[in-house]
């Protein structure tokens, strides 16, 4: 169990976004986490990132409690994440983007830097390297002295992607990945994740909507609606679940 | 420091703290709907005096030349928005701010250009700078005017603020201005109207405080926009009655503290600031305002 | 050969007047600013005194270049390094506050420059200086008048209004303080403000609690008035006496009837003057500008008429009259020169010793009490 | 690439020693000022360019930098002497340095102070930075005008020994160049842009962005430190009210002008206004238009420079170089 959350409750003023909720990741499981807009699901991301600190309930990371680390100091633990809109740095190419991403792997210091000291060569050549070794797996080559953001969506999502592997995670965890993709970018996409998976041995927790994209790519799926679990298993079974299907028809009767 | 003099302090420091607090309401206004440091606030309260010293030493009764100056401090502050900040709506929020501190030195160095930088003598009416005896305690009639117009203007911001179709206008557009013109409200018309009442406040601010110290210069609007906006970062941004709050309070301190120990006297300016560091430590969101920061995910 | 002398300096005449050189004076004065009113008077002054003669004996004729240092003494110092270096001037006029002044005092020596300052009144600006001289009196004679006429009048205890933003204001403030105790009286508190202060209502407090007989204000004008209006309205009587940096018509502008009473020393007065050279002066100055003659621009139009009177010494001499060397020198040695603010001698250390008046606002108007002579 | 850099490098070394002895004093002082801004304007661009944190710092390091190496310059008795409202303090009587080791201590008192109006002012995010460094800037002045024993309070020192020659400013300023490239094309730099860009994308990188922006400070103040002591050696003299906002004013043109981001930029930035400042000097004199006397109106190159910076900031968001260095704007162009 690399990730564990424990009765995870999550108030912002009078509204509850999410209501006791507590589930597990199991090492080397793809996780999904499914349900209409405004389930909880982005909030539940936030939690374990840090960008927000739960009302109640316990986050566990590697039998290690994090609630109280910063969000750039649960990276360095080996969590990493990609955006729902894609946060690429605009004035940086795709390479520098990578090399963002490795900025923790890289100890020399400011001075070795400001005065050229031997170290920062040793250590920017050996970036570089493994950079351009990340391009390679993505294919994105070609494009690494391009400015990241001129690049075709679907590329962008591999650059967040490869950005994110270059912080070295344990946990990835990935923001509708497949999102205002073709669905042989989607292919394309969920055939990366999966090589990836087990070239570095990752679980992956994502959030996404295209169901077909979960079915394949799930071994476990978590149902919520309104901030509640209302299934847990396995995507197959989701589908034919019955309080799933009122959760997803039910968004018509609301609307 | 016997009971007089302290008497005569505190109704002093009540009127520097309502000139801080006029000031303050228009950086706070614009603040909060725009999100931009109006840095051109402070000159604005300058032409205000100007223009109220000009018309009035060109043989205009004093309070046209009032109302002729708090409309060259509305006009000045909505052509400031229009040609300045209009354009770069959307544009990084760093450009907008160098762009307000360019139109500040525009104003300050204009007017020394025009009228030179010899501090000239405001010449206020009788009634004005009349001197009242309360058996020991000797006041000067604006010390109870300006208190009295500054809770006034207050209410009349209030009441539009709550109450009238324009004031709900601001209000919303303080959260989200692109919904808001969704809604078919005409935004920048309402962001006008945010200037000009800042603007106006502003230069009633100007006048009063020419009136109290009656020697202005072009640069006389910097160092007290300045404190202006510290108070209103200290009453929470934002929030209007939070920046009256801060106004009194900075206003209070520099008087009171100063006059129970003359040898603060040389730090009287520095006051402004040290609240400001202090707020941000301990209360970002400053006393009555709430977190204007959007949520970022 | 002695014809043969006569003609070349005959010659050499004629070659100078037929190719009549400008001789080029820089001025710098704070034409903005704070003490913006000192340069503007300053250079009225100046006006009269180069419309009434621009013309060296040899034909030359002088060109003022004026520059504004803004009442700032680093700005000062830059403008006078631009006057000597890229003006090539052969003398700087200038300026009026003494911190300023004491900025531009070891520019102009280290580059042999003869300056004179018309107006600044501090010892310090021309200490250990060469090529720095003066036209107006110093503090400790001026800070000696005032405390003399505040004791002559009855006036025992003083509080000291020091300006801790002006080198002026502090060494006149010493030089009362010590003319003060001398002559029996007691300085019974000492109060700071700066210049460019608005709201002096501490410093107020402090002087209505000590309760002095008089208030000695060493400070500039605008500072002035609005003390003297925080003081009346705070119900202080005690009448001020101050000087030279606070005659101007503005005081009574800002300061009202707040002023009324106020005494002053000073360089110069109207009434006071009586040669020739002051009374023509005095006459131009009134055709042109139809308002009384102030003391700032009398002592510039006496240094500008000295710094003639050196360069038509060099030319007699034979020399050059843009030589600084010996322009500097007979400037330094110029005795018993009738100016219009009086009689002019410079001593060793480069200052004037000359006589000083005493004057009094009354209903809005100054007016003269009395002359002081060293 | 390599020989761009290193052609640029000799040229302007040979330009300095050329300068330095065939030029005209006045000629001279200007350069020294432009070099002076330079260092100014490449440490600014890094706080304010590189890493996006909008602060008005300047002006108060720059104070600090000036006033340490005055008072280390500045032989003891010339002190007693100058020192005219209280006699100073015997820490600044014993104060006396040579002049690289005084500027160095000015550097490291400026970017330490830095370090602790980081705490504060990093902690919170936006529009308060500006307005708290602008806030620093008063209390530094405040403070030098009220602790005469310290500073000779506001009349400030004169008699600065005139160390700042050519050969100072211009090899100073050219290290402060190196460093700032070094620094841009290193982890650190890329770590600025990201914050610059997007902080919690940073954020999400494993960026502390706290010290990064701490390190970004702390290094422009070290050397507005040293910019502000060699501008007391050149000025011979310095008072509380010279450093006022009217210097970040100048330094906010210079890097708009040249392209937030880009050193070269500020380079060029730097020489077009301070070069400016001087050859507009003529609008504040008087100027006689088709025989017309427009009479001297000191103020008139201020408005003309403050109406520059917003025709810029509305047309030319980007500058001159963007945020582009010189180099690379080669680089794409050759590809």
């Amino acid at each position: 169990m690399i990730l564990e959350l424990k009765n995870i409750t999550m108030r912002f003023g009078g509204v509850t976004a999410i209501d006791n909720l507590s589930f597990g990741v199991k090492t080397g499981e793809i996780y999904g986490l499914i349900g209409p807009n405004g389930a909880g699901k982005t909030t539940l991301f936030n939690i374990v990132t840090r960008n927000y600190t739960q009302t109640e309930g316990e986050v566990i990371f590697n039998h290690e409690e994090i609630s109280d680390l910063k969000p750039d100091m649960i990276v360095q633990r080996g969590i990493a994440r990609t955006f729902q809109n894609i946060r690429l740095f605009k004035s940086m190419s795709v390479l520098e983007n990578v090399l963002i991403g490795f900025h923790n792997q890289a100890n020399y210091t400011y001075f070795e830097s400001m005065f050229r000291l031997p170290r920062h060569f040793l250590f920017e050549r050996k970036l570089k390297k493994e950079a351009m070794e990340m391009l390679e797996r993505f294919g994105l080559v070609e494009f690494a002295e391009v400015n990241a953001t001129s690049l075709s969506y679907g590329n962008q999502r591999k650059v967040e992607i490869a950005r994110a592997l270059a912080t070295n995670p344990k946990l990835l965890l990935l923001d509708e990945p497949a999102a205002g993709m073709n669905p042989n970018e989607t292919e394309d996409l969920s055939e990366i994740i999966r090589r990836i998976k087990d070239e570095f041995g990752l679980t992956i927790l994502l959030i996404e909507h295209d169901m077909k994209f979960v079915n394949n790519m799930c071994d476990k799926v978590l149902v919520l609606d309104y901030g509640e679990e209302i299934f847990e298993g396995k995507p197959s079974d989701a589908i034919v679940n019955e309080k799933v299907i009122e959760a997803y028809l039910g968004d018509f009767k609301h609307a | 420091m016997d009971f007089s003099t302290f008497m005569q302090q505190m109704v002093n420091g009540i009127s520097l703290g309502s000139m801080y607090a006029l000031i303050a309401i228009g950086y706070t206004m614009v603040y909060g709907v725009l999100r931009l440091i109006n840095f051109a606030h402070g000159d604005i309260m300058m032409v205000g005096a100007f223009v109220a010293y000009l018309a009035n030493s060109a043989g205009v009764p004093f309070e046209i030349s009032v109302v002729i100056a708090i409309l060259a401090a509305m006009l000045t502050g909505i052509l400031t928005d229009k040609i300045a900040y209009k354009p770069l709506r959307d544009a990084p929020k760093i450009s907008l701010l160098i762009t307000a501190i360019g139109i500040s030195f525009f104003l300050e160095n204009l007017f020394n250009v025009l009228f030179g930088g010899v501090p000239r003598a405001f010449a206020a009416p009788e009634y004005l700078t009349k001197i009242l005896h309360l058996g020991s305690i000797v006041i000067p009639v604006t010390v109870i005017i300006v208190p009295v117009v500054t809770g006034l203007l207050l209410g009349i911001t209030l009441l539009i603020l709550n109450k009238t179709k324009y004031g709900m206008a601001i209000r919303s557009l303080a959260f989200d201005i692109p919904t808001v013109k969704l809604m078919g409200i005409n935004a920048d018309f309402i962001i006008m109207l945010v200037f000009a009442m800042g603007s106006a406040l502003a230069a009633i601010g100007g006048i009063f405080y020419a009136i109290s110290y009656p020697s202005i210069d072009p640069l006389m609007g910097i160092l007290v926009g300045l404190k202006a906006f510290a108070a209103a970062v200290v009453g929470g941004i934002g929030s209007v009655t939070g920046a009256v709050l801060g106004g009194f309070i900075l206003g209070f301190t520099e008087i009171v503290v100063v006059a129970f120990m003359p040898e603060l006297g040389g730090y009287k300016d520095a006051f402004a600031f040290v609240f400001l560091i202090l707020v941000l430590l301990f209360r970002p969101t400053g006393i009555m305002g709430q977190d204007l920061e959007r949520s970022r995910f | 050969m002695k014809r043969f002398a006569k003609i070349s300096v005959a010659v050499a005449l004629v070659a100078t007047v037929g190719l009549a050189k400008e001789v080029k004076i820089g001025v710098v004065l704070p034409m903005t600013g704070p003490l913006a009113a000192f340069g503007q008077t300053s250079k009225g002054g100046l006006d009269i005194a180069y419309e009434q003669n621009h013309k060296l004996k040899n034909g030359d004729t002088i060109k003022l270049e004026i520059l504004d240092d803004r009442g700032d003494k680093v700005e000062a110092a830059t403008a006078t390094k631009r006057l000597i270096d890229k003006n090539k001037v052969t003398v700087i006029l200038g300026e009026v506050a003494s911190g300023n002044s004491m900025a531009m005092a070891p520019i102009a020596e280290k580059s042999k420059t003869p300056m004179i300052t018309h107006a600044s009144t501090n010892p310090r600006v021309t200490k250990g200086k060469k090529f720095v001289t003066r036209a107006c009196f110093i503090d400790p004679f001026q800070g000696a008048i005032g405390a003399k006429y505040a004791l002559d009048n009855g006036y025992k205890t003083a509080v000291v209004v020091v300006d801790a933003k002006q080198d002026y204001s502090v060494g006149l403030a010493k030089a009362f303080k010590k003319a003060y105790k001398n002559g029996g009286g007691k300085v019974v508190g000492t109060v700071l403000i700066n210049s460019g202060d608005k709201d002096f209502n501490a410093q107020v407090s402090t002087i209505k609690a000590k309760n002095p007989d008089i208030i000695a204000f060493t400070g500039y004008y605008p500072e002035a008035a609005l003390m003297a209006r925080q003081a009346r309205a705070v119900g202080v009587k005690a009448p001020f006496i101050g000087a030279d940096g606070v005659g101007f018509p503005e005081l009574v502008k800002i300061g009202g009837e707040a002023v009324e009473g106020f005494m002053y020393s000073d360089h110069f007065n109207e009434k006071a003057a009586s040669s020739d050279v002051a009374k023509a002066y005095i006459e131009a100055f009134h055709k042109k500008y139809n308002k009384p003659a102030d003391s700032m621009g009398a002592l510039a139009a006496d240094a500008y008429n000295m710094i003639l009177a050196a360069m038509n010494k060099c030319i007699d001499e034979g020399k050059a009259p843009t030589d600084k060397i010996c322009v500097n020198t007979n400037l330094r040695n110029t005795k018993n020169f009738q100016g219009v603010t009086g009689v002019i001698s410079i001593d060793k250390n480069g200052n004037a010793v000359k006589s000083g008046v005493v004057n009094e606002v009354k209903n809005g108007k100054f007016v003269y009490k009395t002359t002081v002579n060293p | 690439m390599k020989m761009v850099k290193i052609s640029f490098l000799i040229i302007s070394i040979l330009f300095i020693w050329f300068a330095q002895n065939y030029i005209d004093p006045y000629a001279l002082s200007i350069l020294n000022n432009i070099a002076i801004f330079a260092i100014l304007a490449l440490s600014y661009n890094l706080i304010n360019g590189v890493t996006g944190q909008f602060s008005l710092e300047p002006n108060g390091f720059v104070a600090i930098g000036a006033y340490i190496t005055a008072l280390f310059l500045i032989s003891a008795d010339t002190k007693v002497d100058m020192f005219a409202l209280e006699d100073p303090a015997p820490i600044i009587l014993a104060m006396s340095l040579d002049f690289l080791p005084a500027l160095l201590v000015s550097g490291v008192v400026a970017a330490f102070v830095a370090f602790i109006l980081s705490v504060p002012v990093f902690r919170v995010r936006g529009d308060y930075l500006a307005i708290v460094t602008l806030g620093f800037g008063f209390i530094i002045k405040i403070l030098a005008i009220n602790n005469p024993k310290y500073t000779n309070g506001a009349m400030g020192l004169n008699d600065i020994p005139e160390f700042s020659n050519l050969y100072w400013t211009g090899g100073i300023m050219i290290l402060t160049m190196l460093a700032m490239l070094n620094i841009i094309y290193s982890k650190f730099g890329r770590a600025m842009k990201a914050i610059r860009d997007d902080e919690d994308a940073a954020t999400a990188m494993g960026i502390n962005t706290f010290w990064i922006k701490t390190y970004a400070f702390m290094t422009s103040a070290f050397f507005e430190g040293v910019g502000g002591g060699l501008l007391a050696a050149l000025l011979t003299t310095i008072s509380p009210d010279q450093f006022t906002f009217l210097l970040t004013f100048q330094l906010l043109i210079i890097i708009v002008l040249g392209g937030l981001g880009s050193m070269t930029g500020t380079m060029v930035g730097t020489i077009l206004v301070i070069g400016g400042m001087e050859w507009l000097r003529f609008l504040d004199e008087n100027m006689t238009i088709f025989g017309y006397e427009t009479g001297a109106h000191p103020g008139m190159r201020m408005v003309v420079f403050a109406i520059l910076l917003i025709i810029m900031m509305l047309f030319a968001r980007k500058g001159i170089f963007q945020d582009k260095e010189l180099t690379e704007i080669f680089k794409k162009g050759s590809k």
